[in-house]
C-alpha cells in the first residue's frame, strides 16, 4: 500500500538579481529542496503585491516566501527595505486572520548563496509540512 | 487570445535526465491557448531555433513558452530567436526546469510534476504578453574612472586614444597608485618607475584626459549611458594651476616629523608635501591635521616662501557635478593590517616588516635610498626570512585573515628573495611557504631560478612564532620536509601580508548600486564571459577591485574594460529595458505615493484634461513614467492605492495568472 | 599503512576538530612548545588521524608531551584546532582499562616542597582517567 | 562591588600569597570577594573533548553558585580561570553537552551559562579600572622594570578567552603602568613555561622557561609577575635569578597593603 504522504504547496517570490540568480546556483550545485517550492521571478522583491500573497493562500498555498537581496545591496538601491517594511504588516495581519506566521516568510539570499538558498527552503517546507493543510483563507469555490 | 507554441529542451539528458520531457510537452499541449507543443534535444542550438522559427511560422504563433534553463541563461537568445522569425521578443517566457528543477529534484515523477506546473505558469504568463518596445537614452560621451593606480591609468589612456573624455578621480594627492611605491617587477625585474612614470607623464599629457587628485566621488545618479556624478575635490591649500612644483616650501616647512605614508612611515615628511618627485600632477599638498597655520593661524612660512603664489590657506573643498557615460572601478588593494597576526612581532620591532615596506627600503628613492638595512639601527641584514601567507588563505572561523589566495606574493617573495641574495650574496635568505603558485609566464622559471641559481632557501613549512631578542629576531619554524623545528636568528623578518579591496570599495559599491562579494571585491557580470563588467550596467571594472591581481593581468584587464567603455561610449543611443512601470492616467489620482518610493526619480506629475462623460472636461494631477530612468523595480506598483501603476513585462495580472496556475 | 576508520571518526568525534581543513602548512609545529619532545609532532597528529593512522598514535610518548597550551589552536590559520586533537587521542589511550599513565605511586619520587598543588591535579586529569 | 570569588586548590596551600594580597587589594579597591561556599577543585586543565562532563561539574556549580547569587565569578588563578571560562563557554554554545550537564544538576537546578566570568586582571581593568588603581596607589613602583607573564592558559583560547589581544596583550602592562613601574613587553611572555610537563620531564620545562626568562631579562626585566602558581613554580625551578611573584603582591605593595598583611 502506498502511503500519500501530505506535500505542501509553497510559492516563492524570487527577485531577479540575488535570490533567482541564488537559486539557479543552487540548480548548478545540485543542492536538493523539496519539488513542493515553486518559484516565481519578479524583478526586486519589492514588485510583491500582497494582492499576490493574498490569492496564492486563497487558491491552497501552504506557505509563501519572499526572498530577496540581502538589506543595502539591492540591485534597485532601496526595493527591500520596503519589501521588509511592507511584508512585516502584511504577514502580522495574516497571523490575526490564522494564517500562521510560519507559513510566511522573508529572506535574504544573495547570488552567491545557493546554499543558503537551498538550506532555507529546506527548512521552510519542513515548518509548512509541521503545521499542515492551510484551509483558513482557501476560497473553496476555487477548488474544482 | 493568444496562439502560444510550447517548445520543452532536453538539454542533452541535463534535464531530460529528470524530467519526462515528452509527458511535459504533451500536458502543455491542452493549456489555453496553446497550439503547438514540442521538444528537443537542444533547443537552444541552432537546429533548435530554427524549429522555433519555422513553428512560429507554420502554425501562426503570438507567443512562445520554453522550457529549458534559467532564463538568466538563454532568455536573451529566445528572444533574439523570436525577433528574426517576426515576432516580439517580449512574447517569450522562460520556464526554468533545468536549474530549479531537473538539477535540485532526482525523482522523475516529482520532476516532471514540477517542470509542468511550471510550464503551465509560462504558459499562463505569456498568454498576457503584450509586444513591447525598449525606450532609447542618449550617451554622454565621457568615462569616469575611480582610482588612478595602474589599473586606473591604463584604462584612461585607452579610452582617450578613442577618442573619448575620460575623468580620473584619485583620493590621493597624486596618481600611481601601489605601483608607483615598488621597486621592481616580476618576472622581468624591470624597474616600476621607469615603465609607470612615463605612462603617468601621458595621462597629464593627454588633453582628453582631466585628472582629479585629492578627490572622491560623493554621489552617483542616473544609469548606463547617463551617470550623473558629484566628485569631492579635498582642499589641498595649494593652487594646482599656478603651482609649480618646485619644492620650496617643502624644504621649509618648519613641520618636518609627519610619518611619510608614501615610504608607509618608515621616514618623514613635512606637513607642505610631495609624495614622490615624479607625481602626477606635481603640486604641493597641505596636510591640515599637521599644518601649524590650519590648526592654530601661526607659521605661513610655505606662503612667504612660494614665488608663485600658490599657497591659499583659505582653500575649501570643492564640489563638481558631471556627467558620464560609463564608469570604471579601478580602486584597488592594499596589505591588510598585521595587528591581529603579532606571533610575528610586527607590532613588538620594527625590523620585522611587510612585503611592501620591503620594497621601499630596496627602492633607491625610498627611505634608505636604496640600502637594505634593518629600520631598527641601520644595520645591514644577514639572514632575512620571508614568510608566505600571511592572513592568506585562512578558514573563516580562524576569525582572522582572509579565505582567499592573495595571488601576488609568492612571485613578489620570490623576487625579492633573488634580488637580495643578487645584490647581498653575504646574506643567508629564508622563503617559508606552504605552496609555491606560480601559474603564469616564465613564473615558475623565476621561483627555480631563485633557488638554484640565487641559493635562496625554500622551506616547506609555516613560522610559528617571532621573538625579538637584544638585536635578533628569534624565528620559531617547522621544516615539514626535515621533519624538524627550525630555529633562525634572524636580522630581518619580512611578511608577505594578505591583500584587500581598498577600503573606499564598499561605501562606493553602494552608491554605485554595483554587487560585491563577502571579500568587498567587486563581483563580474558572469565570472568567465563577462570579467570586466559589474552587473550593474555601464559600470566596469579595472584591477584588484574585482580580484587580486599582478600587473599583467591588470594592465589586461584595465585594457578589456576600456574596450567595453569605448564599445557603450561609441553608441549614440542606448535602447533601454522596456519592462518599465507605466502609470493607467485613467484610474491615477495623483496621489504621489508612487513617487515617494522610486529610487530613480522616474516618476513626475502632469495636469491633464480629461472629457468627462457628461461632455465637459476636468484637468487632474497623474502620474507620468520616465521610460529612459525606470529601471523598472515595480516598488511603485505597490505602493500605488488606486491600481494605476503596473510595469510591463511583469503586469499584476502576469503574475496573478502565474500563482493561479502554480496554485491549481 | 593501517587504516582504522572507526577509530578516526570516534576521535573527530569527541574532538570536534574538522582535520579535513588542514592545508599542510605545518604552523601548528612550528609554534609548539613542546615539539622536541614530540615523536610525532602536531601536523602529524592531523595528518595521520585524517588518514586513519591512529596506532601509532596511540602507543607513543608524544601523547603526553602536549602541554595543551592551545597556541597551535590560535595559530592555526585554517582553525583546525590540532590540540583538541591531540587530547581526543590521549584519552582514547587512556580511557582503556589499566592504561593510566601516572598512578599515584609515582608521586612521592617526583614532587618537592614547593610543588604546587596545580601540577598534581593538572597532570593526573592529563595522564589518567 | 561584591563579586564571587573562586580561589583553586593551590591558593589555599602553595599559593597564599595569590589568594591574600588579592583579597587585601580588593577591600582597597572597593570591591568583596565572596568566597564560593563549598567550592571544589577545578581540575587545572579544561578537557576539551566533548564527551568529558563529569570532569566540568566542579566549574559548573561554582558558575552556578555565582549565578545564583547574580554577581560574576572572579577567578585569579590563571588555571581556574581557564578552565571554568572555557566551561561556561561550553555551556553557551554546546546545547548537547549543555544537556547532558544539566541531567546531572538536575537535584541543584539547571544553569545554562548566564554568569560572567572575570579573570581578576579582568576585574580590575573592566570593573575597577586601571585609572582609579592610579589613584589609590600609595607606595609608587617608580623605576622597577617589571616583564608580565601571561603564559598561555589567560590568553588562550582566545576565540573563548577574549581577554585581550592574544599575541601582543597589554592588560598586565597597563597594570604594572598604573602601579607607577615600567612595562618591559618580551614576545615570550604569552609562550608556555611548560606546565605539568614539569612532573614527568622536568627538563623540557626547564627549557621552555629559560627561554622565556633569557627573553625577558634581554629586554631589560628585573622582575616578572605572574597570575599562575604552576608558571611561578616553573620559572622559579629553572634558576630564574630575577624574582617572580604574584601580581597581586604586587599591588598590595604599591595600594600600601602589603606590609600589615605580613605582621
Amino acid at each position: 500500500m502506498q502511503v500519500n504522504e501530505y506535500k505542501p504547496l509553497i510559492v516563492a517570490f524570487c527577485c531577479n538579481w540575488c535570490s533567482y540568480a541564488g537559486a539557479d546556483l543552487a540548480g548548478n550545485n545540485r543542492l536538493a529542496y523539496p519539488a513542493d517550492v515553486k518559484i516565481i521571478r519578479v524583478p526586486c522583491s519589492c514588485r510583491v503585491n500582497p494582492m499576490f500573497i493574498l490569492r496564492a493562500f486563497q487558491r491552497g498555498a501552504d506557505g509563501v516566501i519572499i526572498c530577496g537581496c540581502h538589506p543595502g545591496d539591492c540591485h534597485y538601491t532601496s526595493g527591500n527595505y520596503y519589501t521588509r517594511r511592507r511584508m512585516a504588516a502584511l504577514f502580522s495581519m495574516l497571523d490575526y486572520l490564522g494564517i500562521e506566521k510560519e507559513r510566511t516568510r522573508v529572506e535574504w539570499v544573495s547570488a552567491a548563496e545557493g546554499a543558503k538558498f537551498a538550506a532555507t527552503m529546506n527548512d521552510f517546507a519542513k515548518t509548512v509540512a509541521s503545521l499542515g493543510e492551510n484551509k483558513r483563507l482557501e476560497d473553496l469555490r476555487c477548488k474544482k | 487570445m493568444q496562439r502560444v507554441g510550447v517548445f520543452v529542451c532536453w538539454c542533452g539528458s541535463n534535464i531530460a535526465g529528470t524530467v519526462d520531457v515528452e509527458a511535459v510537452s504533451e500536458a502543455l499541449k491542452s493549456e489555453p491557448g496553446v497550439v503547438f507543443s514540442t521538444n528537443y534535444q537542444y533547443m537552444c542550438s541552432q537546429a533548435g531555433q530554427d524549429m522555433i522559427k519555422d513553428a512560429v511560422k507554420e502554425h501562426n504563433l503570438t507567443g512562445i513558452v520554453v522550457c529549458s534553463c534559467s532564463p538568466r541563461m538563454h532568455e536573451a537568445t529566445f528572444r533574439k530567436t523570436a525577433a528574426a522569425a517576426g515576432l516580439n521578443p517580449y512574447m517569450v517566457e522562460i520556464a526554468n526546469i533545468r536549474e530549479q528543477c531537473s538539477w535540485v529534484h532526482k525523482d522523475v515523477l516529482t520532476g516532471t510534476e514540477k517542470a509542468i506546473i511550471l510550464g503551465k505558469a509560462a504558459v499562463a504568463k505569456v498568454n498576457l504578453n503584450t509586444p513591447l518596445i525598449p525606450g532609447e537614452s542618449p550617451v554622454t560621451k565621457r568615462a569616469l574612472v575611480i582610482g588612478g593606480g595602474i589599473a586606473g591609468i591604463q584604462t584612461a589612456l585607452d579610452i582617450a586614444d578613442a577618442g573619448f573624455e575620460v575623468d580620473i578621480v584619485e583620493k590621493k594627492p597624486t596618481i600611481g597608485g601601489k605601483m608607483a611605491q615598488l621597486d621592481k617587477t616580476f618576472p622581468t625585474l624591470d624597474c616600476a618607475a621607469c615603465i609607470l612614470t612615463p605612462k603617468m607623464v601621458d595621462v597629464a599629457q593627454n588633453e582628453k584626459i582631466r585628472i582629479f587628485s585629492y578627490s572622491e566621488v560623493t554621489e552617483v545618479q542616473g544609469f548606463v549611458g547617463n551617470f550623473d556624478v558629484t566628485i569631492k575635490k579635498n582642499a589641498r591649500y595649494v593652487k594646482e594651476e599656478i603651482c609649480t612644483g618646485c619644492g620650496a616650501c617643502v624644504e621649509k616647512c618648519p613641520m618636518k616629523k609627519i610619518p611619510n605614508e608614501f615610504n608607509l612611515g618608515m621616514d618623514n615628511r613635512s606637513a607642505i608635501y610631495i609624495p614622490f618627485a615624479q607625481a602626477v600632477p606635481k603640486v604641493a599638498t597641505i596636510d591640515p591635521n599637521a599644518c601649524n597655520m590650519l590648526k592654530n593661524g601661526k607659521c605661513g612660512v610655505c606662503s612667504k616662501v612660494c614665488a608663485a603664489g600658490a599657497i591659499d590657506y583659505t582653500q575649501k573643498d570643492e564640489y563638481i557635478n558631471e556627467k558620464y557615460g560609463a564608469i570604471v572601478v579601478a580602486t584597488g588593494f592594499n596589505p591588510i593590517s598585521m595587528d591581529k597576526f603579532d606571533e610575528f612581532a610586527y607590532n613588538q620591532s620594527k625590523d620585522v616588516i611587510t612585503s611592501l615596506e620591503f620594497e621601499r627600503l630596496t627602492n633607491a628613492a625610498g627611505p634608505s635610498a636604496g640600502k637594505l638595512v634593518r629600520p631598527s639601527d641601520g644595520k645591514h641584514p644577514h639572514t632575512i626570512v620571508f614568510v608566505q601567507c600571511v592572513g592568506s588563505r585562512c578558514e573563516s572561523c580562524a576569525e582572522k585573515g582572509k579565505e582567499y589566495c592573495s595571488k601576488i606574493c609568492c612571485m613578489y617573495t620570490a623576487k625579492h628573495a633573488m634580488l637580495t641574495r643578487d645584490k647581498y650574496p653575504d646574506t643567508e635568505v629564508y622563503v617559508f611557504y606552504i605552496d609555491v603558485r606560480t601559474p603564469g609566464k616564465n613564473f615558475d622559471e623565476f621561483y627555480r631560478r631563485a633557488v638554484e641559481e640565487y641559493g635562496v632557501k625554500y622551506v616547506k613549512g609555516m613560522v610559528g612564532k617571532v621573538t625579538p631578542e637584544g638585536d635578533k629576531l628569534k624565528v620559531q619554524a617547522s621544516d615539514l620536509i626535515a621533519n624538524k623545528q627550525l630555529h633562525i636568528d634572524a636580522d630581518l623578518v619580512v611578511l608577505a601580508a594578505a591583500i584587500e579591496p581598498d577600503k573606499s570599495a564598499r561605501p562606493l559599491a553602494t552608491m554605485l548600486t554595483a554587487s560585491m562579494d563577502t571579500n568587498d571585491f567587486f563581483t563580474e557580470a558572469h565570472p568567465k564571459l563577462r570579467p570586466v563588467e559589474s552587473p550593474t550596467a555601464g559600470v566596469f571594472l579595472s584591477g584588484a577591485c574585482q580580484g587580486p591581481k599582478d600587473i599583467p593581468e591588470t594592465v589586461s584587464q584595465a585594457g578589456a574594460a576600456a574596450s567595453k567603455v569605448i564599445g557603450l561610449l561609441a553608441k549614440d543611443k542606448l535602447t533601454g529595458n522596456p519592462c518599465v512601470a507605466n502609470s493607467n492616467e485613467l484610474m491615477c489620482n495623483g496621489c504621489s505615493s508612487c513617487a515617494n518610493v522610486c529610487p530613480y526619480g522616474a516618476i513626475s506629475y502632469e495636469d491633464k484634461e480629461f472629457r468627462m462623460p457628461d461632455r465637459t472636461t476636468k484637468v487632474r494631477r497623474v502620474a507620468v513614467v520616465n521610460p529612459a530612468v525606470c529601471q523598472g523595480c515595480g516598488a511603485c506598483t505597490v505602493a500605488c492605492p488606486s491600481g494605476a501603476m503596473d510595469l510591463k513585462g511583469f503586469a499584476n495580472s502576469q503574475i496573478m495568472a502565474e500563482v493561479d496556475a502554480i496554485c491549481k | 599503512m593501517h587504516n582504522n576508520k572507526y577509530l578516526r571518526d570516534e576521535i573527530i568525534r569527541i574532538s570536534g576538530a574538522d582535520v579535513s581543513k588542514c592545508m599542510r602548512c605545518g604552523k601548528c609545529s612550528a609554534t609548539c612548545p613542546a615539539y622536541d619532545e614530540m615523536e610525532y609532532h602536531p601536523h602529524q597528529f592531523v595528518n595521520m588521524v585524517e588518514c586513519g593512522d591512529i596506532e601509532p598514535l596511540l602507543n607513543s610518548e608524544s601523547l603526553y608531551k602536549c602541554l595543551s597550551c592551545f597556541a597551535c589552536i590560535d595559530r592555526c590559520p585554517r582553525g583546525v584546532q590540532p590540540a583538541k586533537v591531540v587530547e581526543a587521542v590521549r584519552l582514547t589511550a587512556i580511557r582503556k582499562q589499566g592504561a593510566n599513565h601516572i598512578t599515584a605511586d609515582d608521586i612521592p619520587a617526583v614532587v618537592d616542597a614547593d610543588t604546587p598543588q596545580q601540577l598534581l591535579v593538572s597532570a593526573f586529569r592529563k595522564y589518567t582517567k | 562591588m561584591k563579586v564571587s570569588y573562586f580561589p583553586g586548590c593551590t591558593l589555599k596551600n602553595k599559593a597564599k600569597d595569590l589568594d591574600m594580597y588579592a583579597y587585601k587589594s580588593a577591600e582597597v579597591l572597593g570591591v568583596t570577594l565572596e568566597e564560593i561556599e563549598n567550592w571544589q577543585c577545578c581540575g587545572g586543565v579544561f578537557t576539551t573533548a566533548n564527551d568529558e562532563v563529569a570532569t566540568k561539574l566542579s566549574s559548573i556549580r561554582a558558575l552556578k553558585y555565582a549565578g545564583d547569587k547574580e554577581q560574576p565569578l572572579v577567578t585569579v588563578c590563571s588555571a581556574c580561570h581557564n578552565v571554568i571560562k572555557q566551561t561556561n563557554h561550553a555551556m553557551q554554545t554546546n546545547s548537547a553537552f549543555a544537556d547532558k550537564v544539566n541531567r546531572y544538576m538536575a537535584a541543584d537546578g539547571s544553569y545554562k551559562g548566564e554568569t560572567e566570568v572575570y579573570h581578576y586582571l579582568e576585574m580590575l581593568r573592566d570593573l575597577v579600572g586601571f585609572d582609579v588603581i592610579k589613584e589609590k596607589v600609595v607606595n609608587t613602583l617608580k623605576g622597577k622594570k617589571i616583564a608580565a607573564y601571561y603564559g598561555c592558559l589567560l590568553l588562550r583560547p582566545n576565540k573563548v578567552m577574549r581577554m585581550d589581544d592574544p599575541e601582543n596583550p597589554t592588560i598586565m602592562e597597563d597594570l604594572i603602568k598604573s602601579l607607577g613601574a615600567d612595562a618591559v613587553v618580551y614576545a615570550k611572555r604569552n609562550e608556555c613555561c611548560g606546565g605539568y610537563i614539569s612532573l614527568e620531564s622536568p627538563d623540557a620545562a626547564k627549557k621552555n622557561s629559560i627561554a622565556i626568562i633569557e627573553n625577558a631579562k634581554v629586554n631589560g626585566a628585573q622582575m616578572i609577575i605572574t597570575a599562575c602558581p604552576l608558571c611561578k613554580y616553573n620559572l622559579e625551578k629553572c634558576g630564574a635569578d630575577i624574582p617572580v611573584v604574584y601580581f597581586t603582591e604586587l599591588l598590595a605593595e604599591a595600594l600600601g597593603v602589603k606590609e600589615d598583611t605580613n605582621a
